[in-house]
C-alpha cells in the first residue's frame, strides 16, 4: 500500500519512457513488416515523448526549479506533429514497395546491400 | 459534488459514487437516446415519403416500437463468422461505443454540468469521437467479408478526410472566442440569441453549414453513409454482426450523431443558452441560490437538449431527403468543397476579428490578459482534471485564493 | 499635334520603318515567296511609307515656318522689284538672302524655333559621358529626309527590274572556278533589299542624329551597308577588293573623326548639337549667342589647352579664360577637331586623297551606285561637313575648301578619258563632291548643301540611266555602245536631261535646270571669296570655273559615246533593248526633279529651306591666318559676283559642249590624234594620276615587306625558340611520366588497393537488412553510453 | 507503519503505465499486424493519460487526436491496403529475436538506472512527510538536492516554490491550464516565464519559428506522401 501512497516522480514516467523506446527498438529489430518497423518508430518516438513530457511536468520533481517547463511540452507537441509527417511518408513508402515489389517485408528491400 | 460528498463518504468511494452517477446519466444517452431516435427516423422517414411509419406498438404513435426493436436485438442469436479474427471481432463495437460514449464526457450539458471539464474541451471531443472509426474498421476487417473491408476501409477514407475541414470549422469559434472549454464558450454566448456565435460573423455562418456537413459525413450519415451502402455493401462494415454488438454499432453512431450535434449547438447556438436569457431575467442563477441556479440550470439543460435532438432530426430529415453519394464524390465534397471553403472562412473569420473593433487580441495583448487572468481569478485555473484524484476536503477559500496567488509568484521566479 | 511632337514622332517612324523591313527580311528573307521575291515589296512598302511620313513632315515644317518666312520674303522681293537690278533671277538671290535676314531676326517670340533636339532614349550616362539617342531636327533635316527617301523608293522600285535575275538561279560569267566553269550559284534579290533597308536606316538616322556618337555610329553602319552592297557579288575577286578597298580607306578618313570627336568630347564634355534640357551642346558652345553666335573657342577648351597654367585642383576663373583666350590657347585644338571631323567627311565623300575607293565601288550593282555612291552615302561626308558647320574655324574651312578643289580637278580630269560609263560617273561623283566640298570651304554653306540635293537628282537619274545601258547591253564598256538612243529612247532622252543638268544648263539670267542654279551659287561665292582673299581665292576660283568646263566636256562625251552616232558592237546593239517600265518610270520622275528642284521661286524651294535651317552668326578672321576673311553668302548675290559667275559658267560649260561636240558628236576632231599628241598627259590621266600606284607603292608594298620581314623572323627566331621550349618540356614530360607512372600512380594504386580490400571487407555489414542496421545503432548507443560512463568514472 | 491513504494519482499513473507498458509489448510480440496495430492504439492511448496525469493536457488531447487518431488510422489504412494473407504474419527467425532482446536488454540495463539516478527525479517528499506528517509546503523543499543543488543560484534566500500542495501528496492544489500557454509559445509569447528574465520575453525565447518550420515540413510532406503513393497509370 505504501507504494501506491507515494508520489510518482520524473524518474517513473522516465521507466516507462525506457519501456516503451526498448519496445520500439525491438519492435524494429524483429519485425519484418514494414510496418511492424513504422509502429516501432511510433513506439521509440512516444517513449522520448512521455520523458518530455515528465520533465516538462512541474509537479514530479522536488528542484522544480530546473524542470523544462513548457518548453518540453513544446517539443513534445513537435515530436508529435512530425510523427504523423513521418508517418504520412513512410506509409507512402511502404506502398510504394509495395507496388514495385508485391510484399512489405523490409528483408526483402535490400537492392542496396554491399 | 465528489468533493463535497467525500465529507461525509470516505473518499475514493465519494468520487467514485459521483463518476458512477455521471456515467449512468451519459449512458442514457446512447442507450436511451439511440431508442428514441430509431423511432423518430422511423417517424420521420415515414411522413417524409408519406406514410405513417410505426403505429401498431403501444398507443399513441407507436411508441413501444423502439422498446420492442430493442428487446429483439438483445435477443438475437449471437452469430460469428468461422474466419472472423475473434478477439477483434468482439471487440470492435464497444471500441466505437466507447469512442462516442466518452466524446460526451466532455460536453457541458448546462452551465456547468458536465462530467468532467475540460481546458480543451473542444478538441478533446474532436479526438475522442475520431476513435469512433477504429471500431468500424476493426469490425470491417474482423469479419472476413469482402463488404465488410470495404465498408471499413470507405469509411476510414471518410473520415480521416472530413477530420481536416471539420477541424478548421471548428477552429473558427475557437478563434473568436479565444477559448477552448466548451463550458466557458458556452458562458460568453449567454444573453439574447444574437450573442450566438452564429450570428458573430457572415463567416461563422457560412463555417456552420459547412461543419455540419461536415459532421454528417464523420458520424457516417446519409448521404455521406457508403460505409454501410445497402445497395452495394450488403450492410457495409457491420454485413456480419447481429444482436446487440449490432446494438453497440448503432447507439455508438446515434451517440456520436447527439455529441456532434451538441457540439455544434455549444460552438455555433449558444449552448444551453436559449435565445432569450429567461433565466437570468428570472434570477434563476446560483446567485440567488442553490436551488435556483440548480432550476436555471435544468432549463438549460432542456435547451441544449432541445437543440441537440432538433440537430439529430435535421440528419435525420437530410438522409430521407438526399440521395447517396457516390465515393469518389464524397471525396470530392471533402477535398474540394468543404476545405478550401473552411480554410477562407476561417481566414475570414480571422481577418473579421482583426479588424472588426473588440476582435482578435494579438499574442503580446494576449499575454499581459493571461497574466492579469492568473493574478485574479485564479479558482478559474482549477483544472478539474486532478478532482478525481484528489483527495481530501475542499480548502476554505481565502486559503485558495493565496495559495494560487502564490502559485502565480512561485511562476514567475522561475 | 505641334511640330516639336509630331516631327521627331513622323521622323522617327521614317527611320525606323527600315529596321523594321531590314529584321523581318533577316528573320524570314528566303521565306518570303518564291526566292524572297516578298522582300523587294516589304522594303519597298517601308521606304515607301518613310517617305509619305517624310513629306507629312516636310509639310508640317513648311507649313510651320510658311507664314513668318514667307512675310519677310515678300518684302524682300517687293524691295528687289524696286530695284534696279530687278529680275526674276534676283528676286531668287534676294530670297534666300531674306532667309538669312529671318534668322537674324529669330528672336521675335513668334517666330518658330529653328530647330528641334532632344534626347529620345538615355542608353548609359558614365559621368558626364551621356550616351543617348536624340534628335537634330531642322530644315536641314526634313529635306535631306524627303530628299533620301524619295530618291531611295525610286531606287527600290528600280531594283525590282535591275535585279530580277537574282530571283532563279544565277551564273556568274565573271567568276570561273577551278574546274573551268562559271559560279552557279543561288538568287540573293531579298538579300539585296535587306541590304537597302538596312543601308536607308542607317542614312536616315546619319540625318536625324542629334549627337556625334550617334552619327559615327551610323556612319559606320552606312559604312558597312555599302561594304556588303560593294561585295555584293561576293564571287568576284574585283568585287571583294573593292570592297575591302572601300572600308579600308574609309577607316583611314574614321581615324581623323575619331580624333575630331574625342577633341570635342575631352574638353567640350558632350556629344550632343544642339542644347537638349538645358545643357549646353557642341554648336552653343563653339558659337556662343553671348559672341553674337561667331566662333569662339570654348572654356573647355581654353581650359583643356591652357592645363599647365592652372595648378592642380584649382578651377580656372572666367577672367583667367578669356585671358588665354585672347592669347589664343585652345584655338589649334578647336582647328584640330574641325579637321578631324572633316577627316571622316573626306573619307566618306571620297575627296582627296581618299577618293580612291569609290571608282572601285562601281563594283556593285548599278542601282546600289545610284543611291549609296552618289546620292546618299557619299553626300553624306558633305552633310556631316554641312551639319557641323558652326564648328570649323577658318583655318579648317580652308583646308576643306582645298581638299575640295583639289578633288574637283582630279576626279574632272580623270573622267575625261575614263571609257567604263559607270567610273565616268563615278569620278564625276567624285568631282561634284569636290564641288560641295569647295562650295562649304569657301563659306558657300547654302551653296554646297543645295548641290548637295540637286546633284543627288541628276547624279542618281544618271547613274540609274547607267544602270538601264548595261541592263540591255551587258557591259560598262562605253567603246562597245553607241546609238542605243534609237534602241532605249527612255533612257536615252531621260539621261540627257540629268547631263543637261550636271551641265548646268540654262538661259542666263532667266531660267535653267537644277544644276544650274547650284553650281552657279558655288561660282558665285568663290569669286566673292576670291574678292576678299586674294591668295587663296584666285585658285578656288579657277577650279570651280575650270571644272564647270571639264564636267560639260566628259558628260557629254559620255552621252555622245552612248546613244549617239552608230553602234561600234553590233551584236550588243542587236540586243539591246528599253528596260522594263519599272525602271524607266523611275528615270523619268528622277529626271522632273532634276529639272525642277533646283527653282529658287517656289514657296518651298531648297535654298530658302536651307536659309532656315542655317547658324546664325558670321564668320571671323582666322586666327593662325589673320587675312583670311569669309565673306557674308549673301554677298555672292551681288550682281558683281553673281552675274559674273552666270556669264562665266555658261561660256565655259559651253566651251566643254563645243568640245564635246566636236570630238564625239561630230567627229571633226579624232581622239584618238589628241590621245598620241598628249600621249603623257593622256597615260597620267588614264591611270588616275597613278594614285593606286602611289598608294600601292608608298602604303601597300612597304606593309608587305615589313609584314614579310616580321613574319621570318617569327618563324625564324620565336618559331625556334618555342619549338626549342617544346621539345625540352617534352623531354622533361618524359621524365615526369616515368616519376608519375611508377612512383604517383603507384602509391595512388597502393591506397586505391587498400581502399578496395578495406571496402570489400567492409561490404558484408551492408547487408542492405533494415533490421540489422537497427540493432547496430542499439549496440553503439548502449557502447557509446558505457564507454562515456566509464570515461567519465575513470576521469 | 501507518497505512497511508491511496494516493490516486499514482494509482491511476500505475494502472496507465502498465496498460501502456503492457500493450508497448504486446505490439513487439505479436505477430498479426492489425493487432499490432490496435495494441499499438491502447499503448498510445494510455500514453495520453500519463500526459493527462503530468499535468500536460493539451498535450494529451494532441496525443489523442493526432497519434492515435491520425496517425494509426493511416497506419491502418496501410494496413489494410496491403493486407493479405502471407504478409499478415512474418515469422523472424529465433536468432533475431534472442540478439534483439539481448541487446535491448542491455538498453533497458542502462536507462532504467539512468532513470534513477537523480535523486530530486524521484519526488521522494513523502520522506519528509513521513518525518513531518503535518508539514506545510516550506519543508517540502528539504528533500534532498544533488545535482540541481550545485546550480542553485547562490543566493537562495528564497526557495522556489513550484505549486501549492497542502495536503502532501505531490499533487497540486492548483494546476495552471497549459492549452493558452502553449498556444502563446507557439506564437512566439512565453507567458509561462514572461516576468522572469529579459531575454525570455515574447518573441526572444518563443517557438514561431519552429512552428512555421514544422507547418511548411507538413504540407511538403502531405505532398510528398501523396506524390508517393499516387496511383501510377500504365503506359501503354
Amino acid at each position: 500500500m505504501s507504494f501506491f501512497s507515494q508520489p510518482v516522480g520524473v524518474s517513473h514516467f522516465l521507466v516507462v519512457g525506457a519501456v516503451l523506446f526498448v519496445s520500439g527498438v525491438v519492435c524494429m529489430a524483429v519485425k519484418r513488416n514494414a510496418l511492424g518497423v513504422l509502429m516501432g518508430i511510433e513506439l521509440v518516438l512516444n517513449g522520448a515523448n512521455v520523458n518530455f513530457v515528465a520533465f516538462s511536468s512541474p509537479f514530479l520533481r522536488s528542484d522544480n526549479a530546473y524542470a523544462l517547463g513548457l518548453d518540453g511540452q513544446l517539443i513534445s507537441l513537435f515530436v508529435i506533429v512530425l510523427a504523423a509527417a513521418e508517418a504520412a511518408v513512410a506509409l507512402a513508402i511502404t506502398l510504394n514497395f509495395y507496388n514495385n515489389h508485391s510484399t512489405v517485408d523490409v528483408d526483402r528491400a535490400d537492392e542496396l546491400k554491399g | 459534488m465528489a468533493p463535497y460528498l467525500a465529507n461525509y463518504l470516505p473518499q475514493w468511494l465519494a468520487y467514485l459514487a459521483v463518476g458512477l452517477v455521471q456515467c449512468v446519466l451519459l449512458l442514457l444517452i446512447p442507450f436511451v437516446g439511440a431508442m428514441f431516435f430509431v423511432w423518430v427516423e422511423r417517424k420521420v422517414s415515414a411522413r417524409i415519403q408519406d406514410r405513417l411509419g410505426p403505429t401498431r406498438c403501444g398507443g399513441k404513435f407507436g411508441w413501444l416500437q423502439l422498446l420492442a426493436d430493442g428487446l429483439k436485438l438483445i435477443t438475437k442469436e449471437d452469430l460469428r463468422p468461422k474466419d472472423a479474427d475473434s478477439v477483434l471481432f468482439l471487440l470492435a463495437p464497444y471500441v466505437s461505443f466507447c469512442a462516442s460514449f466518452t466524446a460526451l464526457l466532455a460536453l457541458p450539458f448546462s452551465n456547468g454540468w458536465v462530467a468532467q471539464g475540460l481546458d480543451v474541451g473542444v478538441f478533446f471531443v474532436l479526438a475522442v469521437l475520431a476513435l469512433e472509426v477504429f471500431g468500424v474498421i476493426l469490425a470491417g476487417y474482423a469479419s472476413a467479408s469482402k463488404w465488410s473491408l470495404f465498408g471499413a476501409m470507405r469509411e476510414a477514407a471518410q473520415v480521416v478526410s472530413y477530420e481536416v475541414p471539420l477541424g478548421l470549422c471548428v477552429v473558427v469559434p475557437v478563434l473568436i472566442t479565444g477559448e477552448m472549454d466548451l463550458v466557458k464558450i458556452g458562458q460568453m454566448q449567454q444573453g439574447l440569441f444574437t450573442n450566438w456565435l452564429i450570428f458573430h460573423d457572415p463567416f461563422i455562418f457560412i463555417t456552420f453549414w459547412v461543419y455540419f456537413t461536415c459532421a454528417t459525413a464523420s458520424v457516417n450519415r446519409a448521404p455521406f453513409d457508403l460505409a454501410e451502402a445497402e445497395s452495394e455493401l450488403v450492410a457495409g462494415f457491420h454485413t456480419e454482426y447481429s444482436g446487440f454488438r449490432w446494438l453497440a454499432f448503432y447507439m455508438a453512431e446515434y451517440g456520436s450523431m447527439f455529441a456532434v450535434s451538441g457540439l455544434a449547438a455549444i460552438l455555433f447556438f449558444g449552448g444551453w443558452n436559449g435565445p432569450l436569457p429567461v433565466t437570468q431575467l428570472l434570477g434563476l442563477t446560483p446567485e440567488h441560490g442553490a436551488l435556483a441556479g440548480w432550476f436555471g440550470n435544468f432549463l438549460g439543460l432542456l435547451n441544449f437538449v432541445f437543440k441537440c435532438v432538433a440537430g439529430v432530426t435535421f440528419m435525420i430529415w437530410v438522409r430521407w431527403t438526399l440521395p447517396r453519394l457516390r465515393i469518389d464524390q464524397v471525396m470530392q465534397v471533402c477535398l474540394k468543397y468543404c476545405t478550401p471553403i473552411a480554410a477562407v472562412m476561417f481566414l475570414g473569420a480571422t481577418l473579421w476579428t482583426y479588424f472588426v473593433p473588440g476582435g482578435l487580441v494579438l499574442p503580446s495583448m494576449y499575454a499581459e490578459r493571461y497574466v492579469q487572468f492568473s493574478a485574479v481569478e485564479p479558482a478559474a485555473q482549477a483544472s478539474p482534471a486532478t478532482n478525481v484524484a484528489r483527495p481530501g476536503g475542499e480548502p476554505a477559500d481565502g486559503h485558495r485564493l493565496s495559495a494560487a496567488t502564490r502559485l502565480d509568484s512561485g511562476q514567475g521566479a522561475r | 499635334m505641334a511640330p516639336d511632337a509630331s516631327l521627331p514622332l513622323l521622323l522617327g517612324l521614317a527611320w525606323l520603318l527600315p529596321l523594321a523591313s531590314f529584321a523581318l527580311i533577316v528573320l524570314v528573307g528566303p521565306k518570303m515567296g518564291k526566292a524572297g521575291v516578298l522582300a523587294a515589296y516589304v522594303a519597298t512598302g517601308a521606304i515607301l511609307t518613310s517617305f509619305v511620313l517624310s513629306v507629312i513632315a516636310f509639310g508640317i515644317w513648311h507649313f510651320g515656318h510658311l507664314g513668318y518666312d514667307r512675310k519677310t520674303a515678300e518684302t524682300h522681293v517687293v524691295a528687289a522689284a524696286e530695284d534696279a537690278h530687278g529680275s526674276g533671277e534676283h528676286a531668287a538671290g534676294e530670297s534666300e538672302h531674306a532667309g538669312a535676314d529671318s534668322h537674324a531676326a529669330h528672336g521675335v517670340p513668334t517666330a518658330p524655333p529653328r530647330v528641334f533636339t532632344k534626347d529620345w532614349y538615355t542608353l548609359a550616362q558614365f559621368g558626364a559621358l551621356k550616351l543617348s539617342i536624340s534628335y537634330y531636327i531642322d530644315s536641314l533635316t526634313v529635306l535631306m529626309f524627303t530628299m533620301v527617301s524619295l530618291i531611295a523608293t525610286l531606287i527600290h522600285f528600280y531594283s525590282f527590274g535591275y535585279m530580277h535575275e537574282e530571283l532563279h538561279e544565277v551564273v556568274d560569267h565573271e567568276v570561273t572556278l577551278a574546274d573551268g566553269h562559271h559560279l552557279h550559284r543561288r538568287g540573293r534579290f531579298y538579300r539585296f533589299f535587306q541590304y537597302l533597308s538596312l543601308f536607308c536606316f542607317s542614312m536616315l538616322g546619319l540625318v536625324i542624329a542629334g549627337n556625334v556618337l550617334m552619327v559615327f555610329v551610323f556612319w559606320e553602319l552606312v559604312g558597312i551597308c555599302s561594304y556588303f552592297l560593294i561585295g555584293f557579288y561576293i564571287e568576284r575577286k574585283s568585287a571583294q577588293n573593292a570592297a575591302n578597298k572601300a572600308f579600308i580607306v574609309n577607316r583611314v578618313g574614321d581615324f581623323g573623326m575619331i580624333i575630331g570627336m574625342m577633341a570635342l568630347w575631352a574638353s567640350l564634355g558632350t556629344f550632343a548639337f544642339g542644347d537638349i534640357d538645358g545643357q549646353q551642346g557642341i554648336f552653343s558652345s563653339v558659337r556662343p549667342s553671348a559672341n553674337e553666335s561667331q566662333v569662339t573657342v570654348p572654356d573647355g577648351m581654353v581650359k583643356f589647352a591652357a592645363t599647365e597654367h592652372v595648378a592642380a585642383g584649382v578651377e580656372a576663373t572666367p577672367a583667367q579664360i578669356s585671358t588665354w583666350r585672347s592669347e589664343g590657347y585652345g584655338y589649334w585644338l578647336l582647328v584640330i577637331a574641325g579637321v578631324g571631323i572633316f577627316c571622316g567627311c573626306v573619307g566618306k565623300s571620297a575627296q582627296f586623297p581618299l577618293h580612291v575607293w569609290l571608282p572601285d565601288a562601281m563594283e556593285g550593282p548599278t542601282p546600289v551606285s545610284a543611291l549609296v555612291h552618289s546620292a546618299t552615302m557619299v553626300a553624306a561626308g558633305v552633310y556631316l561637313a554641312g551639319r557641323f558647320y558652326p564648328v570649323f574655324a577658318p583655318e579648317a574651312l580652308l583646308v576643306i575648301a582645298y581638299v575640295g578643289a583639289i578633288t574637283l580637278l582630279l576626279a574632272a580630269t580623270i573622267a575625261i578619258t575614263a571609257v567604263d560609263i559607270k567610273r565616268v560617273l563615278a569620278y564625276s561623283t567624285v568631282s561634284q563632291l569636290g564641288y560641295m566640298m569647295l562650295a562649304l570651304g569657301v563659306g558657300g554653306w547654302a551653296a554646297g548643301l543645295f548641290h548637295l540635293v540637286t546633284h543627288a537628282f541628276f547624279k542618281s537619274l544618271l547613274f540609274m540611266c547607267s544602270g538601264s545601258v548595261i541592263h540591255a547591253v551587258h557591259t560598262n564598256d562605253m567603246r562597245r555602245m553607241g546609238g542605243l538612243r534609237h534602241k532605249m529612247p527612255w533612257t536615252a532622252y531621260t539621261m540627257l536631261v540629268g547631263v543637261l543638268a550636271i551641265y548646268g544648263a540654262a538661259i542666263p539670267f532667266v531660267v535653267g535646270l537644277s544644276g544650274y542654279y547650284s553650281k552657279d551659287s558655288i561660282i558665285a561665292q568663290a569669286l566673292s571669296f576670291w574678292n576678299s582673299n586674294p591668295t587663296h581665292g584666285a585658285f578656288f576660283a579657277a577650279a570651280a570655273i575650270g571644272g564647270a568646263g571639264i564636267t560639260a566636256f566628259y558628260m557629254f562625251r559620255l552621252w555622245f559615246m552612248t546613244f549617239a552616232g552608230e553602234p561600234r558592237d553590233h551584236h550588243a546593239y542587236e540586243h539591246a533593248h528599253e528596260s522594263p517600265k519599272v525602271m524607266y518610270v523611275p528615270l523619268v520622275i528622277l529626271a522632273f526633279f532634276a529639272v525642277t528642284v533646283g527653282f529658287p521661286r517656289l514657296p518651298f524651294s531648297v535654298p530658302k529651306l536651307l536659309e532656315q535651317a542655317r547658324y546664325p552668326g558670321e564668320f571671323t578672321a582666322g586666327k593662325l591666318l589673320p587675312d583670311l576673311v569669309y565673306p557674308e553668302e549673301h554677298l555672292s548675290h551681288l550682281p558683281q559676283f553673281h552675274n559674273q559667275a552666270e556669264v562665266v559658267v555658261t561660256f565655259v560649260a559651253l566651251g566643254g559642249l563645243v568640245l564635246a561636240i566636236a570630238f564625239y558628236g561630230l567627229r571633226i576632231l579624232n581622239p584618238a590624234e589628241v590621245k598620241s599628241q598628249f600621249s603623257a598627259v593622256y597615260r597620267l590621266l588614264w591611270n588616275k594620276w597613278y594614285f593606286d600606284e602611289l598608294y600601292d607603292a608608298i602604303f601597300v608594298r612597304p606593309v608587305l615587306l615589313i609584314s614579310k620581314l616580321v613574319g621570318n623572323f617569327d618563324r625564324r627566331f620565336i618559331d625556334g625558340f618555342v619549338d626549342g621550349l617544346a621539345r625540352w618540356t617534352r623531354a622533361v614530360a618524359n621524365f615526369d611520366d616515368v616519376i608519375d607512372r611508377y612512383l604517383v600512380d603507384g602509391s595512388v594504386n597502393v591506397v586505391a588497393a587498400w581502399t578496395y580490400s578495406i571496402a570489400d571487407g567492409l561490404r558484408g555489414l551492408q547487408t542492405g537488412k533494415l533490421r540489422q542496421y537497427v540493432m547496430l545503432i542499439v549496440i553503439g548507443t548502449v557502447a557509446l553510453t558505457l564507454l562515456i560512463r566509464w570515461s567519465v568514472a575513470a576521469g | 507503519m501507518t497505512v497511508h491513504p491511496i494516493n490516486w494519482h499514482t494509482a491511476f499513473f500505475m494502472l496507465y503505465a502498465v496498460v501502456a507498458c503492457t500493450f508497448g509489448v504486446a505490439v513487439v510480440v505479436s505477430s498479426n499486424i492489425v493487432r499490432m496495430a490496435l495494441y499499438l492504439i491502447v499503448s498510445l492511448g494510455a500514453t495520453a493519460g500519463l500526459f493527462f496525469l503530468a499535468g500536460a493536457d493539451f498535450v494529451g488531447a494532441m496525443q489523442l487526436f493526432i497519434y492515435v487518431g491520425g496517425t494509426l488510422v493511416l497506419l491502418i489504412f496501410g494496413v489494410m491496403l496491403t493486407a493479405k494473407g502471407p504478409f499478415i504474419s512474418m515469422r523472424t527467425s529465433g536468432g533475431d529475436w534472442i540478439v534483439a532482446v539481448l541487446l535491448s536488454g542491455c538498453l533497458m540495463a542502462l536507462l532504467v538506472p539512468a532513470a534513477f539516478s537523480v535523486a530530486s527525479w524521484r519526488n521522494e517528499r513523502h520522506a519528509a512527510v513521513d518525518a513531518e506528517p503535518d508539514d506545510s509546503d516550506t519543508a517540502v523543499l528539504a528533500a534532498p538536492r544533488t545535482v540541481a543543488a550545485a546550480h542553485q543560484p547562490a543566493a537562495t534566500e528564497e526557495p522556489p516554490a513550484p505549486f501549492i500542495d497542502d495536503n502532501g501528496d505531490g499533487i497540486p492544489d492548483v494546476q495552471p491550464k497549459t492549452a493558452t500557454a502553449l498556444g502563446l509559445g507557439l506564437l512566439g509569447a512565453r507567458v509561462d516565464a514572461i516576468d522572469a528574465k529579459p531575454e525570455m520575453r515574447p518573441g526572444m525565447s518563443g517557438y514561431l519559428l519552429p512552428f512555421e518550420l514544422i507547418s511548411v515540413h507538413l504540407l511538403v510532406v502531405l505532398i510528398g506522401a501523396a506524390y508517393l503513393a499516387r496511383a501510377k497509370r500504365r503506359v501503354r
